[in-house]
Order: structure tokens, then C-alpha cells, then sequence
């Protein structure tokens, strides 16, 4: 593929693709993503959905959006789009805040007519009044040459209008210079079952990357710098499968059927969908009446012996409350995740916060510490998810495991691991007959019970929500029998911090302040304190992903800056609980709650004027 | 869980079920006998000691896990339906058993209550229902007759109560049987059935709060008019009561009625027969709903028809998915679909 | 809220109770019918505008509250029938309506659901039943059949489904009346009868989601066949449904049977004929459940009987309370029983 | 009356009537306690009772109690006992480490057979072992005393021998000094039905104490110091009696209907009970079917214009936590009572702990500001719940009070206010047709929005979970509105401190070190600082109701001392939200988990080791 154009060179582009409900806007994404993933490029990808299954045709309300970041260490979805392609004048005039002058505009002049118009809110027509003319924009009619591509190809006219999406997509292949056999492929795939429509589908993209050839109305075209990922077998995960595929990891590793009690939620649901494919790996998906009974059976399932687990977000996690403080009575293994969504109440359900973190930490009746864990990123779901089973199992004790919609949904590249690469997990299960079995007998060193299995000749025994004595686990109000459980269910957790990572710090690591991050920010977070670094500026970065226990060298690390800048999408939860536990510090915070990740230019802008 | 899933077991007795605990209900409970009644059903239902789960939640009733030896869990208020599916899912060997009192799975519980019972899930549900919260010390409960005087009814509830039966029925439910506290060998007989059957079991025993209910069931219970209020249903057998058994049931378009006949001739037609496995629902529900002074109230397993039970099918979709899927191990799953090499 | 207790009000029309809100269900829905047929039941009813409140919980069909120009709360998921009784206990002039989706009130929010219906508290419950979770993109319900496959059922649900009607039924409900999505004038006529119904009202609104679950009432709808699939009930008019009129529906031992008759000659007498106000559910939850193609489906009010409702009760205690208790004020309180000056 | 015994003059006296569960230790306790009352001291109880219903007769399990303080302000529970009246064996065992040598103790010899001792765990007979030698034992046959008594005057042997607890209550009259005039007036009130009855109670009462003067066995009788209360009329009071009140009261000023929607918990239940009881003051409670239907009812009410409340106990918080949510987001005035006990899970449930503050501050997904006031004692409880009312109904917010186990079925006196002179109460209530109503405008001042009730004319509006518009109330997911919606839902709870008392400091004010507390450890904590500051060491007290916000002037407080320490009864709740709040000073902790209250004597040794 000759091309004359200029070629661009960046390390990075972010792409996205905007349209009405109905208008692929998604599929187009991830072919796109797709497609430049297998041409050698790290991607991160972010759906952008209204709550509304379909909401009324070219409204503001019906936009939904689908963008991708592509280039080296795209760690983070990229702060302003570099290209918009936009299906119609609502979602252009949603999504034009999102764009830098300068950059190009791909848009469906035939979907500019005045009731489109006038749904959008547009006065007069934004094409033609002069209202984009920082901008690079080109506006051919895209409905009409790919129908008329469609119905050559023999679609009818209604399937036809539908292929507009590719058109689209293959003007965009061209501005990357994409080669057209990968999106062939991956159209063949999607669309198995239908060959015809994908031989269409395939010609409707090639029309479309032809036509930006020929009507030269770009005056560059992108490439992309070469990333230098670790060698190894790649592919695109979003945070929610990676969340799935780590939990039925750990459930072969440790050898304990997956049991998966959970109730439908946004933007948690996926991860149900996804356990619920896999039967085949033993995986027991339980769809309960509500968020109660979701919890309640996967604390039954943990009892008789399975890696049991419950999957939720905001509203559904208040409402498992009761039962988690049950969990950490009965000191049964559960892995509780929490899809963040911004609240409160049912808040912004497709819009990403981390503002549950108060509720994991503290929110049960009296003293019922869990242990919590936050992912960093899509793929990185893996691992903390992975991790989370093994702490639960191997502890006997409830895990929260806090991710969020923005990591949870969008998706990001993952180096694929082998699970006999992947740490044991050895859950202290009590064998039969076993003379020496009491239920509230622990290990000295980590103070963590045995898990005797019904079914197990011998363990007969019963637990409860009821205050236990120590060892014998009868049912008792013994005063300091009380309080020797309440220290016994703490240390226990706090032990813990002698087994996970200790705490890392990135960045110029003898800087004078700290950056502190935990959870899914840590893309933007990690590539604002480079960029600071980069400008000579010294910055130093501790993202957290183990928070209860927190590491144990967090005090030393601490110990060894003058200022602590605390960075979260919220009010300051995680600043609130170093304040607790490490009042020797002092902090600084930066709180977001716009239901919108950070930006890298916000947080270079405030790291700036913190140091 | 059905007899066909039972495995071999040792002989155990009655004794072996008891537990070394101090039973802390009233002297006069009615929860004794019925303690009693259930030590003596497992060794009957045939499972291995270890596989016997009972799953409680909050109540007097629901301190039932202590006081048999098996494994047990004694958990929170209303939740043990939903606690006993995931024992129950997880390990499909297991016999559950499920004590709940009538504020425990009517109450806060109603939800997983009628949720266990349209899944059929294999459990057995013992409802003690007193029609009162006892362990809060007598504040009315979901089961409480209209009027009831309680703590937090000074003037008389002004709630319609719950008929067990019906919302058995109403949520699908394939068994429901019904006892009294003070009729242990029946007890165990109905229980027994319960055991048998596969899917979910319902037995409701109205059993005596002595404290803050006491004769809350004695229109049923007296003795002397017992008789004449009792109808003992047994399957295929005409719906005969009374002292002199004069008394039987029959069907018309209103619904049901009491015939009264000459003990010594012929029993009417119109007398029904009782048919605890007719799939059609309507009869059960009104013999479930009668109550004296007009009706007798029936006793016994007033349904129990056959139908699909969760795990069945759950058992036969994982052995479906085994035999049909390609992804065997994690492995296979996580390079299934677009990978590439760097 | 009965009719007796409406007071005078301004002529109002359909239009008075459209909201200036962008309607956002999707194109086709069956939302957007029944959204008119209650704009148009609202005038017939006769409150005044300011004492209709809406409540509803989440889901597509929750969102119902925003289209109407009403009081309106759009609540948490599964609640709306709690926090409706408390909006209709506290104040009784309010006429209360609830629509709701088969997941917000038989999934999370079936607890409230049978215990309102329990109560007899007067509120209309817009039932839409579109067999699946709607707003969070097609997970099966409770009410979905048996091997629906869905997002979260790759091989088929394993779950028998709940049967609205049943469900009412079994817990002591005193009205149920069932439409489908496509017949306006019958939703607004059917809708206006439980309006007038004193009591918890519960209506079962058979509704397509053409995204999710399109067709799965296709077989109820089909303008082909629907004549011999569905009955329409009539109170005090007999049974009789198909293309020709000339099938019927009778009553024996084991159930309902469908009877076919010439329809030039007599109806023959065992045809049952409708009555709503049979006290006596048994019927009632026989036609509820019937369903093709054994069976046609009833639709129209099913079930209407009279019942003291919660708010009749209460208002009764209260009103005889204040006469007869001794405790008038606060200080009258605070100076009750034993006091002494120091 | 005249006595040769020699009269002891005390401050205050502890004493505690134990027996079986039907022992009717109950009404020992309250018969004794209004005598004093009566008789001018001031007096605290605090039940003590199993959690089974009649646990089995002469166990350990089965062991209830009443304990009376009373004397020169009884705040709290008095630490030890100085008389010990115990029915049986088992309450005997159970109850010797709350006595010191020296007290008194008065036990039934006739309860003291083979099976009694074997049941309570005795090897041998401790009335004659000689373990009780460091005691003034007193043993009479008291069963067969009363018994006598109660047949002489006509009583069947059965019922005759339930009187066996007024002959004690006679004994220890006698020891106290009290003439039986009183007692004889409260025993014809309980029994005001049956006369019969109530004579032969007197009768045995008289015969205990006339057999106490006779035996001589009483080295020393008590005379309790002249109370110096203010001058009012007065009752004795629970603190869940008191909450019920405070909440009719408040009812009753502002003009609101009160709506309860509860289900019952120990020990809250009987608030719930006490507002059933007034229908004639237009209370409607609504007994819900299980926690969250208690809560969503009082939204429903609390939106139609009641002054809306729901009552529970930990685990029914869990509960509640969803809704709780919802009425922050929908700015709905609820009060939400949660009498504490110890957990975590069902914990134990008769026993009191102050753990649930964390849930209560931080207990809900997302950004979720409430306003938390804690009572400090069991009359404290009435202006804490008409404080909480009034804010609740002025802020347009949900007040969490809470209220423990033990101030809630303890009782102490209380003057009796008049309601017109409590404060006045004022919701933002807005008229029919005002032109200017919109959903969510707020007062500039106090950023409190408007109550628009349903049934009002031209006030239609629609309110619910979802993020709304400043002002307009459309459901939004604009970034800055949820920013500025957060921060207004955030704004009006700290703006409130403005209108709360300010702080108060106790004790030697110009200490150096400050004792903080919060809730129903004040009067423990007070008399622990009194006794301190007696001995001339200095030390002040800040003991804090309002949590949420924190009094306006708290900074400024804490800045006055070197030292602040902390006292909890849980594992350090309110310290780590002082760290996390007003992270400028440094905190010392105190905390105790073992479902007891604070005895005075080791909070004493805690604050001399501070100093
Ligand atoms: C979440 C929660 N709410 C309330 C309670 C208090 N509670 C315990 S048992 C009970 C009701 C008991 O009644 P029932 O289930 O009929 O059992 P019974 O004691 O009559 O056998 C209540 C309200 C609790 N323990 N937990
Ligand atoms: C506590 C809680 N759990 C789960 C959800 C997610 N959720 C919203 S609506 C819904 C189900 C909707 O189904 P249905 O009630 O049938 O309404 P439809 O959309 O079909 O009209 C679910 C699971 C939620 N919003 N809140
Ligand atoms: S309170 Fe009632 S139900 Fe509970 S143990 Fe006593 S008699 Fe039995
Ligand atoms: S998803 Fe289904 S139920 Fe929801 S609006 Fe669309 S068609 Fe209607
Ligand atoms: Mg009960
Ligand atoms: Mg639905």
C-alpha cells in the first residue's frame, strides 16, 4: 500500500468513535482496537454508554461512544481524542469537549439534516457555520457510499444503511495505515455464522479505506512508534473477563470448585456473564434473587468448601453488608467484588469513582476487619482478582476486591500467563478425623482457623454469627473471651502484611515528594509523575494496591518524603485512612468526583504546583 | 435430596444425632418434641453422619443447629434459604436441613423463602411456626391471626396473616406438608416424606410459644374437640375427619365444602380422595387454606408432586458442558480467541 | 384507594398527565403503550393531579415516573413497594401507583411484594412483565421460562419461573387482573378496575422487550392465533374463548379442562361462569395459571374480592385510640405514671 | 424506725439482684429503684438478662440480673457491687467478680442442693467451703421464709413460693434505710388488678425486712447522702423509652405526624414498642417485614411530609445501609436509631459496644454524608432524639443517632421538661403553587432544599437515585453538576456545625491533657476525670453528642492541650476519624471490646498513667 501523504510519528493516538445506541459504535471500536493490538501496538480502550438501552434516536442521551488509545504504555485512557469519528450531530456536539483543536473530525454529512439537528440542539448546522474551523474535518456522505457499496454487494437496503460503521472504520484503518487482512479476519470471526454478511462487511471497510485514499482529504497519516512490550503471547482482556478468567484461575490452582453467587448490576455484570460460559471448568454460577441471597449462597458455598465468590458494585455491596460481617465472624473464605460506579445512592451507573472505599474498609456493625485489595488496571484485574482468592483461601477470611467501571469495562492489552506459573494457594483445609480439630483452633503464626468441610468424616461442627469462644467455638459472652476474638480476627489480617508484596516506589525514587495512588489510576497517575519527571522535576510514585493490611514498609516509605500528595476520584478516602493508621505523616490530597477519570494534564498541573 | 442419591452408611440410631449441648429453650416449647421428632428421622433418611448439614438462621427455632450433631450453621436473621443454596450447590452429596421460624423465613426471609421454593432446590424446610417472634420476646410475626394483641399490637394487628401453605403453592412449590408440635410419631412420618421427596420440601408444625403465644393452636391441638378439626390426609384415602367419622370434604364450584354423612352407610362420592401428586394446584391450595371453625385444617402432606429439581439440572449442564465444550482448563481459556506472539 | 374516598377535582385529561420529559425507551417497546393507557386511567380515576404519586423502583420499566407530570419517586432497586407504603400510610388521600418490572418486584423486591399484597395496603401495581432484566441488558428473570437462553443462561435457565398470578394468590392477594401490551383500551379498562379495588391491586402487564426478549408473548399476541389463546374474563359471564366461541373452560377433580362445544347450540352447563369475588382462591389460581398451548391464557380482572384494607384499619385504630386514650399531648406523657417533685 | 446498727454514709451504693431468668430479678431491681428514687437519690439500672428466653432453671446461661446505682450522680453503672443478692447458686458463680471483698451478700440457702450446685458448676457447697469468707454472707432460708408468709396470708403453695423475691427486696430495704410506705404504693400500682395479690407481696416485703432487723445480721445499714439534683419534677427513665419520647415530642413541635417503619432488634425493640402503645398522638408505626422495608417505609413517609424514623440495632443497620444512601441522595429528612450492641455479625447481642460509629460515618457506597448524634445517657436520650429530629426535618438529611444497649435499657432519672419550652422546630416546608419551587434549590445560607409534599398543589416534582441537576432535579451524569451536587450534599451537613452547641470542656479546663468521649461512656468517663481531678492531678473532659459534624469550635479545643486521649468501647472509631478530620494533633487511645462498660476504677488508672 503506497501512500503519498505525510506519515506522523507519535508515540501514542487516541481514536474515538461516537454514534447513536444502534450505530456499532462499540464494534467498530474493538475491531479498530483489534486490530491494532495484532499490528504490534499497546492498546486501552473505553466504552462510553448511556443508562438507556436505547435511548430515542439522535438525542444527546442515545450517544454512545467507544475509544481507544493506542501507541506505547497506554496505561491510561488518553486525555483528548487525537481523531473523532462521530455517526451523526448529537454525538458530535457530546463529544467535541474531548477534543483538541487541530485534530480530525470523520463525520456523516448525510446525517446532518434539520430534525437531527434540532434533536442535537444545534442552531444552525456546525459543518457549514464555521463553528469547526480549528479543526480537521472531513465530511463525506458516508451512509450513501456505503449502502450503495452494501446493496452492490447484494444486502438488502436495510442491512445496507447498518454498514455504515464500516465505511468508517476503513477510512480510519487508512489514516493508520492499517493493512486491510487483520480486520478481514477478525469480520470473518465475528461474523461466523453469517458469511455473507461478512464478505459484505469487508467490502463496505475497503470501500471506505479507498475512498480516504482517494479523496486525499488527509493531509497525514499516523505511525504509530514501535512499543517494546516483554516478549511473550498477548491479548486484548477488559478488566471485567480478566476479574472472571483470574478467579477461575486460582479455583484450578487451589483445586476448589469456582462458585460464583451474584445478582446482575452495572457495570459489574459482565464478570457474571463470563463465569456463567464455563461450566465446563467446574465454574458453579449461582444467579440469586438479589445481592443478599448472592452473598449468602457463596458464604453456604464457602462453607462447604468452594472458592466462593460474589460479584457486585456500589448499591449491591450495601446491600451484602449484613452478611459480610457474617463472613468475617464465621471466618469462612469469600472474594467480595465491588465494580465501582459513582454513587451515592444509585448515582452515575455508567460513570467510574472510587469512592467505596470507606464502605470496604469500614462499613459492618462493630469491629469487622476484611482484607481489601484494589486492581490498578484492566489487565491487572488478573492478578488482583487471582490474588484475592489466594488471600481469602489461604486467611479464612472475606477479601473486598475493589475495581472500578473504568478498568472494569475498558480493556487494555495482557501478556497471557501459565497457571502453573501462578502461586500455589494452599487453603488450611482439616482432614478427616483429624483428632486434634477444634473449630476455632488457629495456626500460632497466622492466626488463621482450619476449614473443616461438611461431608468430612469426623469435623462435625457447627459456626455462627454469635460471638465464639476461642478455639471450641461455642456460642459465648465471655467479656475477654469477646475481646481476644475481636484481636484474634484483626491480627489476623494484619498478619497478612507480612506475606503480600511489600510496597514499591517508581519515579525518581529520591525525590522529595510522594505521590501516593491505589486502585484503578494508576495509568494516570504513573504517566503524569513521567512527565514531570521527564521535565527534570523530581516526583516519586507509591501506587497502593494491597490497602487492608496496607504493606508493611508504608511507614518507612513515608518516612523518607517531605510531602505526601494523596491522588484519588473522590472526597479523600484513602487520605482519611493513612490519616488513621499512619497519623505520623502528613498529607496532601487531590480529590476528583466528576465520575471521570483523571487526566494526565490535570494531575501533571497539581503535581507541579505541589512540589 | 431423594432416597436414589443416598449412599451406604453405617446403622446410626437416634442418639447419635444429639448433641452434647444444653437445649436452652423454655421448659414447655413446643420445639422439644419437634427436636426429637428430627433426631429420629436422619437415621431413617439414611445419610452418613458428615452429610448432614443443618442451616439456620435467627430465631428461638433457629438455634436448632446446636443441639443435633451434625455439621451446622446458625447464621443471621431470615438469610438461611440463601445460605443452605450455596451448601447445597456446592456440594450436591449433602442432605440440607433448614429450621427457620415463621418471622425467620416469612418475615425478613420471605424472599429467599419463595426464591429456594420455585428453584426446587433439594433442601428440606422444618417451619416452626408459633405466629410470633419468640427470641424478641413476642411482638407479632408475619403468621399472626388479624387482630392478634402482641408487644407492638396493643390494640390488635391489623395485617392479614400468611397462610404457609398458600405461599408455598403460590411460588410453585412441589411439596408442603403440615404437623403438629404435640404428635411426634406423625411428625416423623411426615418429615420422613419430606426427606423422600426430591426438590424442595416445605413441613409447617405449629408449634407452641408457651411464653408469648401460649395456645396460640388450640383450636387445632384440644384435645377433646381435636377430632373434630384434624383432617389427616393420606394419599389415595378419601377426606374423612370427625369423631365418628361422619365428616368428609368435597369439591364445587365455590370451592371447598364439609359433607356431613351416616358413618354406618356408604361414603358419598362427592368425598374426594386425596391426590398429593396432582400437578394442578388448585385443590391443594384450598385444603391448605382451610381452618376451623368452618373447615378442619388438614394435616400431613397436602402436596408433593414430582418435578425437576436445580441440581438435577445443574448436575446435567456441567456434564453437558464437560462433554461439549473445548476450553478444559484455564489454560485453554485464557489463549482461546485473538492472541498474538510479541 | 376505592372511589369513595376521591374528592372533588378539576376535569382533567390524558394530556394533563404527560411529562415534558424525552420518553427514552427504545423504539418499539412495549412500554410506550401502557405508558398511555395510564395517562388515560389517571383522569377516569378522578384525584386531583397533586395527590396521584408514583413510585417505582429500577429497571426500564421503573423509569415510568419521569413520563408522567405527577409526584413521582424513582427509588432503589426492589423497593418501591416498601417506600410506597409508607407514602400511603402517611398520608391517605394520596392515590399510589407502582409500576415496577418482573426483576424489581419478584426478584430483589419480592419480599415487599408479597407482604404489601399481604397487608391489603391500597396501592395499583403496574406489573410489567417482560420476562427479563431489561435495563441492565438481558439476564434472565424469575419470570423467565424454563431453558430461556439469556446473557447469564448460555445453556438454558435451569429455574422454574414464577407465575405472577400464583404468586398474588398465594400471598392472600385480593386483586389480580392480567393484559398484554398491545390493546390499549383493555390495559386502560383493566387498570381502571383496580383503581376502584380497595386494596393492594395488582396488575400483570405482559410487555414485549424488543431488544432483550423480543416475541417471548408471541405466542399470546399472534394476531393469527391469539382468538383461540386467549380468554377474556368478564365477571358473571361464562368462560368462552376461540375464534368461534365454541370453547370453554370446566371444573373437575383434577383441574381445569377446555371443553369444545357446538357453538350454534346451548352452552353446556358445566362452563364455568366468572366470579371474581369468589372469596375461595382455588379457581382463581387454577385460571391464573393456565397458559397455551394445553390451555388458553386469561386475561382481564381474575380475581377482585373485597377485604379490609390496611389503611381502613389504621385509620380506625387511630380514630378510636384518640378517643379512648387517655394521653392527649406529649406533656400528658412525660407526667404519666410514677413522678415525684424534688 | 429505730436501729442500733451502725449507719454507713455513702456517696453511692451499688446493688445487684441476680437469679434465674423467672426468678423476677427485674422487679426486684425496679421496685428497689423507684423506692430510691422516690426517697430522693438519684439512680441509674442497667438490666442484665441471657439472650434465650427462659434458659434452663439454675444454669449459668440462664442467669439474669438488675443492677442499681444510686446516690450523688449515679452517671454510670457502678463498678462494683456492695450488695449482691443472688437466688441460686448459678447467679452466685456468675456474679462474684462484680463484687469486692468486704460487700455484702444476701443468697437463698434453701436453693443450694446437690443438683442446684452440679447445674452451676460447684464442686462443693461455697456457702460452707469457706471460699466466701472475705464477704459479709447473710443466708437465710428465704424460700421457705416467703413461702410461709405468702400461705399464712392465703396464697396457693405455687404462687406463694414466687414471692421469694420480695422478701430480699424487704431485707434489703432494710439495710438501705427505706420505710415501706413506698414500696408498698408501687406494689399496689404493678398489681393494681389483683389486690389480693399485692397484699401478700407487701406482707412477705414486711416480713423480710422485719426478719433482717431481727436476725442482726446486718453489721452496718446505709445511709445514702442528700442528692443535690436541681430542682424539677421527676421520673426514672430508659434511654429507649427516652429516644421514643424525644421523637414524640419532636413530633408533636414541629407539627409532623411521627411515622415509625421498624422491625424489631434487640435491644432496640422497645422504642418500637413504646410508640405502638400512642396512636392517640397520631404515631403510626408500621412494623415492616424485615430491615430494609423499615427504612424504604420511613423514606416513603418522610416524602409525603411525616417526620419519618426508623429504629434498629447493628445488624439492621447493615440493612439499611442501600436506603440509608438513597435518602442522602434524595435529601429526605429520616432520623435512623441505632441502639448499639456487640458484634460484629449477631455478635452478642444483650451486650453493649460502641462499634458501629465507623458504619455509621462511612457505612455506604459512594460520597454518602449523614449526620451522626450519639446520646451519652439514658434520659440524654430524649434531647438526642429530638435533636436528631429537628435537624433531620431542618437539614433535609438523614441524622444517624446512636444510642447503646446499655444507656437504652438502663434507666436513670429524668427531669421531666415542658415540650413548649423545648426548641422550636422548622422544616423548609414549600407552599402550594410557590412560582419560584424547584426540586433542588437551596437556602444560599444553610444549602438546605425545599420540602415539597405530596398532595401539595402545583409542587409536582420528581425525585430518586440517580444524580439529579443543581436546582432542577433531571437526572444528569454531568461531570461538574455530580462535582457540585457531591460537594452541596457534603456542604450542608458541615454548614450545620454552625447551628449545633458548641463543644463544652469540663474537669480542670486548664489541664494539660484532655479525656475525649463520645456516647453512652459519659458518665463513666465524667466521674473517672472527677476522681482524678479530686486527687489534685488535672485533667478535662470533652465529651462529644454531635460526630457529625464535629462542634465548630473542636480545633480550636484541641489545640488548648498537649495530651488528648481518647476513651471508646471499641477498638478506636472515633479516634481514627479525629486523625482523619483534624489530622493537626496527636491522639492517645483508650478503647475496651468486650461488650462491658467502662468501670470508673480503670479509666482512673488509664488517665493517671496518661498524665
Ligand atoms: C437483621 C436482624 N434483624 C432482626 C433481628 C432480631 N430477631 C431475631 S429473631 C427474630 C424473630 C424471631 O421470630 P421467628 O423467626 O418466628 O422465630 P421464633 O423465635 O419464634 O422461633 C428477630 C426479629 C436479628 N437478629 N437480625
Ligand atoms: C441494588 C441493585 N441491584 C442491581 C441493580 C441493577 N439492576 C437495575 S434494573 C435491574 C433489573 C431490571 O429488570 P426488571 O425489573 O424486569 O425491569 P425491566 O428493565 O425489564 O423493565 C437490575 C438487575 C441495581 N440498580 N441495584
Ligand atoms: S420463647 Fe417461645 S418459642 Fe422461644 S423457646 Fe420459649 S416457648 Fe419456645
Ligand atoms: S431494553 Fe427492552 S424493556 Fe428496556 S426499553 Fe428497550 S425494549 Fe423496552
Ligand atoms: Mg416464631
Ligand atoms: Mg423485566
Amino acid at each position: 500500500m503506497s501512500t503519498s501523504k505525510q506519515i506522523i510519528e507519535r508515540d501514542s493516538v487516541v481514536v474515538k468513535f461516537v454514534g447513536d445506541s444502534g450505530d456499532g459504535m462499540q464494534l467498530s471500536g474493538t475491531l479498530f482496537s483489534d486490530a491494532a493490538a495484532l499490528a504490534g501496538n499497546d492498546i486501552a480502550t473505553f466504552p462510553d454508554y448511556p443508562a438507556e438501552i436505547r435511548a430515542p434516536h439522535n438525542t444527546i442521551a442515545g450517544v454512545s461512544g467507544f475509544q481507544v488509545h493506542i501507541g506505547k504504555e497506554t496505561k491510561i485512557i488518553g486525555d483528548k481524542c487525537d481523531v473523532l469519528v462521530a455517526m451523526n450531530p448529537a454525538s458530535l456536539k457530546a463529544n467535541l469537549k474531548w477534543i483538541d483543536k487541530g485534530a480530525t473530525i470523520i463525520t456523516d454529512v448525510d446525517a446532518y439534516d434539520e430534525k437531527a439537528l434540532e434533536k442535537a440542539g444545534y442552531q444552525s448546522n456546525p459543518l457549514t457555520d464555521g463553528s469547526l474551523s480549528s479543526y480537521k474535518l472531513i465530511t463525506p456522505p458516508i451512509s450513501t457510499l456505503a449502502q450503495e457499496t452494501a446493496t452492490q454487494y447484494g444486502m438488502d437496503t436495510k442491512n445496507a444503511a447498518r454498514t455504515k460503521n464500516m465505511f468508517c472504520l476503513g477510512m480510519v484503518y487508512y489514516i493508520f495505515n492499517f493493512d486491510l487482512d487483520t480486520p478481514g479476519t477478525l469480520i470473518d470471526k465475528r461474523f461466523k455464522k453469517k458469511p455473507d454478511v461478512a464478505k459484505v462487511n469487508k467490502k463496505v471497510l475497503e470501500a471506505g479505506y479507498n475512498f480516504a485514499e482517494t479523496i486525499e482529504a488527509f493531509e497525514s497519516r499516523f505511525q504509530i512508534s514501535n512499543v517494546q512490550l516483554p516478549k511473550g503471547r498477548y491479548r486484548n482482556i477488559t478488566g471485567n473477563i480478566a476479574t472472571a478468567w483470574g478467579l477461575l484461575a486460582a479455583s484450578e490452582r487451589s483445586g476448589r470448585d469456582l462458585f460464583l453467587g451474584s445478582y446482575p448490576i452495572t457495570p459489574a455484570t459482565e464478570i457474571l456473564i463470563e463465569i456463567a460460559q464455563h461450566k465446563s471448568l467446574g465454574a458453579k454460577v449461582f444467579q440469586a434473587e438479589d445481592e443478599i441471597a448472592g452473598i449468602c449462597s457463596a458464604i453456604g458455598a464457602s462453607f462447604a468448601g468452594s472458592l466462593a465468590v460474589t460479584t457486585t458494585s456500589g448499591p449491591g455491596l450495601s446491600l451484602k453488608t449484613e452478611a459480610v460481617g457474617l463472613a468475617v465472624m464465621t471466618e469462612l473464605p469469600i472474594v467480595i467484588v465491588d465494580v465501582q460506579r459513582a454513587g451515592p445512592s444509585t448515582g452515575m451507573p455508567t460513570k467510574s469513582e472510587q469512592a467505596d472505599l470507606n464502605m470496604a474498609l469500614y462499613g459492618r456493625n462493630g469491629e469487622a476487619p476484611c482484607i481489601v485489595i484494589a486492581a490498578s488496571s484492566s489487565s491487572d484485574c488478573f492478578y488482583a482478582a487471582y490474588n484475592a482468592a489466594k488471600y481469602a483461601l489461604e486467611t479464612m477470611t472475606p477479601v473486598i476486591l475493589l475495581t472500578d467501571g473504568k478498568i472494569g469495562q475498558g480493556s487494555e492489552l495482557f501478556r497471557i500467563p501459565k497457571v502453573a506459573d501462578l502461586p500455589a494457594i494452599n487453603p488450611p483445609i482439616v482432614q478427616p478425623n483429624d483428632p486434634d480439630f477444634k473449630p476455632y483452633r488457629r495456626d500460632p503464626e497466622t492466626l488463621v482457623r482450619g476449614w473443616a468441610i461438611p461431608g468430612t468424616e469426623g469435623l462435625q461442627h457447627r459456626i455462627g454469627g454469635l460471638e465464639k469462644t476461642d478455639i471450641f467455638g461455642a456460642v459465648s459472652t465471655d467479656p475477654l473471651n469477646h475481646e481476644k476474638m475481636v484481636n484474634n480476627r484483626y491480627e489476623k489480617v494484619m498478619r497478612l502484611a507480612n506475606r503480600i508484596p511489600k510496597q514499591e516506589v517508581t519515579g525518581c525514587v529520591d525525590a522529595d515528594t510522594l505521590v501516593v495512588s491505589w486502585g484503578g489510576t494508576k495509568g494516570s497517575v504513573e504517566t503524569a509523575v513521567k512527565e514531570v519527571n521527564k521535565t527534570g522535576k523530581k516526583v516519586a510514585h507509591a501506587h497502593f494496591s494491597y490497602i487492608m493490611p496496607l504493606p508493611s514498609n508504608t511507614a518507612e516509605i513515608f518516612a523518607k518524603y517531605k510531602k505526601i500528595l494523596v491522588c484519588e476520584l473522590n472526597t479523600g478516602q484513602f487520605v482519611g485512612y493513612l490519616r488513621a493508621t499512619h497519623p505520623d505523616f502528613k498529607y496532601l490530597q487531590y480529590n476528583k468526583v466528576q465520575g471521570l477519570p483523571f487526566t494526565v494534564s490535570e494531575l501533571v498541573t497539581v503535581i507541579n504546583n505541589t512540589l | 435430596m431423594g432416597n436414589k442419591e443416598i449412599q451406604e452408611s453405617p446403622v446410626l440410631t437416634h442418639e447419635d444425632f444429639k448433641s452434647d449441648q444444653m437445649v436452652k429453650w423454655c421448659p414447655g416449647c413446643g420445639n422439644h418434641a419437634i427436636l426429637n421428632a428430627v433426631t429420629k428421622v436422619f437415621p431413617l433418611v439414611g445419610h452418613k453422619k458428615e452429610n448432614y448439614v443443618v442451616v439456620s438462621g435467627i430465631g428461638c427455632s433457629s438455634r436448632f443447629p446446636y443441639y443435633v450433631s451434625t455439621y451446622g450453621f446458625h447464621s443471621i436473621h431470615g438469610r438461611a434459604s440463601a445460605i443452605a443454596t450455596g451448601v447445597r450447590i456446592a456440594n450436591q452429596k449433602l442432605s440440607v436441613w433448614i429450621p427457620t421460624g415463621d418471622g425467620d423465613s416469612l418475615a425478613i426471609g420471605g424472599n429467599h423463602f419463595i426464591h429456594i421454593i420455585r428453584r426446587n432446590l433439594d433442601v428440606n424446610i422444618l417451619l416452626f411456626n408459633n405466629k410470633i417472634y419468640g427470641l424478641t420476646k413476642g411482638q407479632y410475626s408475619p403468621t399472626s391471626e388479624m387482630g392478634s394483641v402482641t408487644k407492638t399490637s396493643p390494640f390488635g394487628t391489623i395485617e392479614h396473616p400468611f397462610k404457609v401453605g398458600e405461599l408455598v403453592i403460590g411460588a410453585q412449590g412441589t411439596f408442603f406438608g403440615r404437623v403438629v408440635d404435640n404428635t411426634p410419631k406423625f411428625i416423623t412420618e411426615v418429615m420422613h416424606e419430606a426427606a423422600k421427596h426430591d426438590g424442595t420440601s416445605v413441613v409447617e408444625m405449629l408449634q407452641n410459644c408457651v411464653i408469648f403465644n401460649d395456645g396460640t393452636h388450640s383450636i387445632i391441638t384440644d384435645r377433646e374437640t381435636k377430632d373434630d378439626v384434624q383432617l389427616i390426609l393420606r394419599h389415595g384415602e378419601k377426606m374423612i375427619f370427625g369423631k365418628e367419622r361422619n365428616k368428609g370434604i368435597a369439591l364445587d364450584i365455590d370451592g371447598l365444602k364439609v359433607v356431613t354423612f351416616d358413618p354406618n352407610g356408604p361414603i358419598p362420592d362427592e368425598i374426594l380422595v386425596h391426590d398429593m401428586e396432582n400437578p394442578s394446584p388448585g385443590v391443594h391450595l384450598m385444603l391448605a387454606k382451610m381452618y376451623p371453625p368452618q373447615f378442619p385444617i388438614a394435616l400431613g402432606v397436602i402436596r408433593s408432586v414430582p418435578a425437576n429439581t436445580y441440581c438435577r439440572l445443574l448436575a446435567d449442564s456441567i456434564t453437558h458442558a464437560k462433554a461439549n465444550q473445548k476450553i478444559k482448563c484455564v489454560d485453554d481459556l485464557l489463549n482461546s480467541g485473538d492472541t498474538w506472539e510479541i
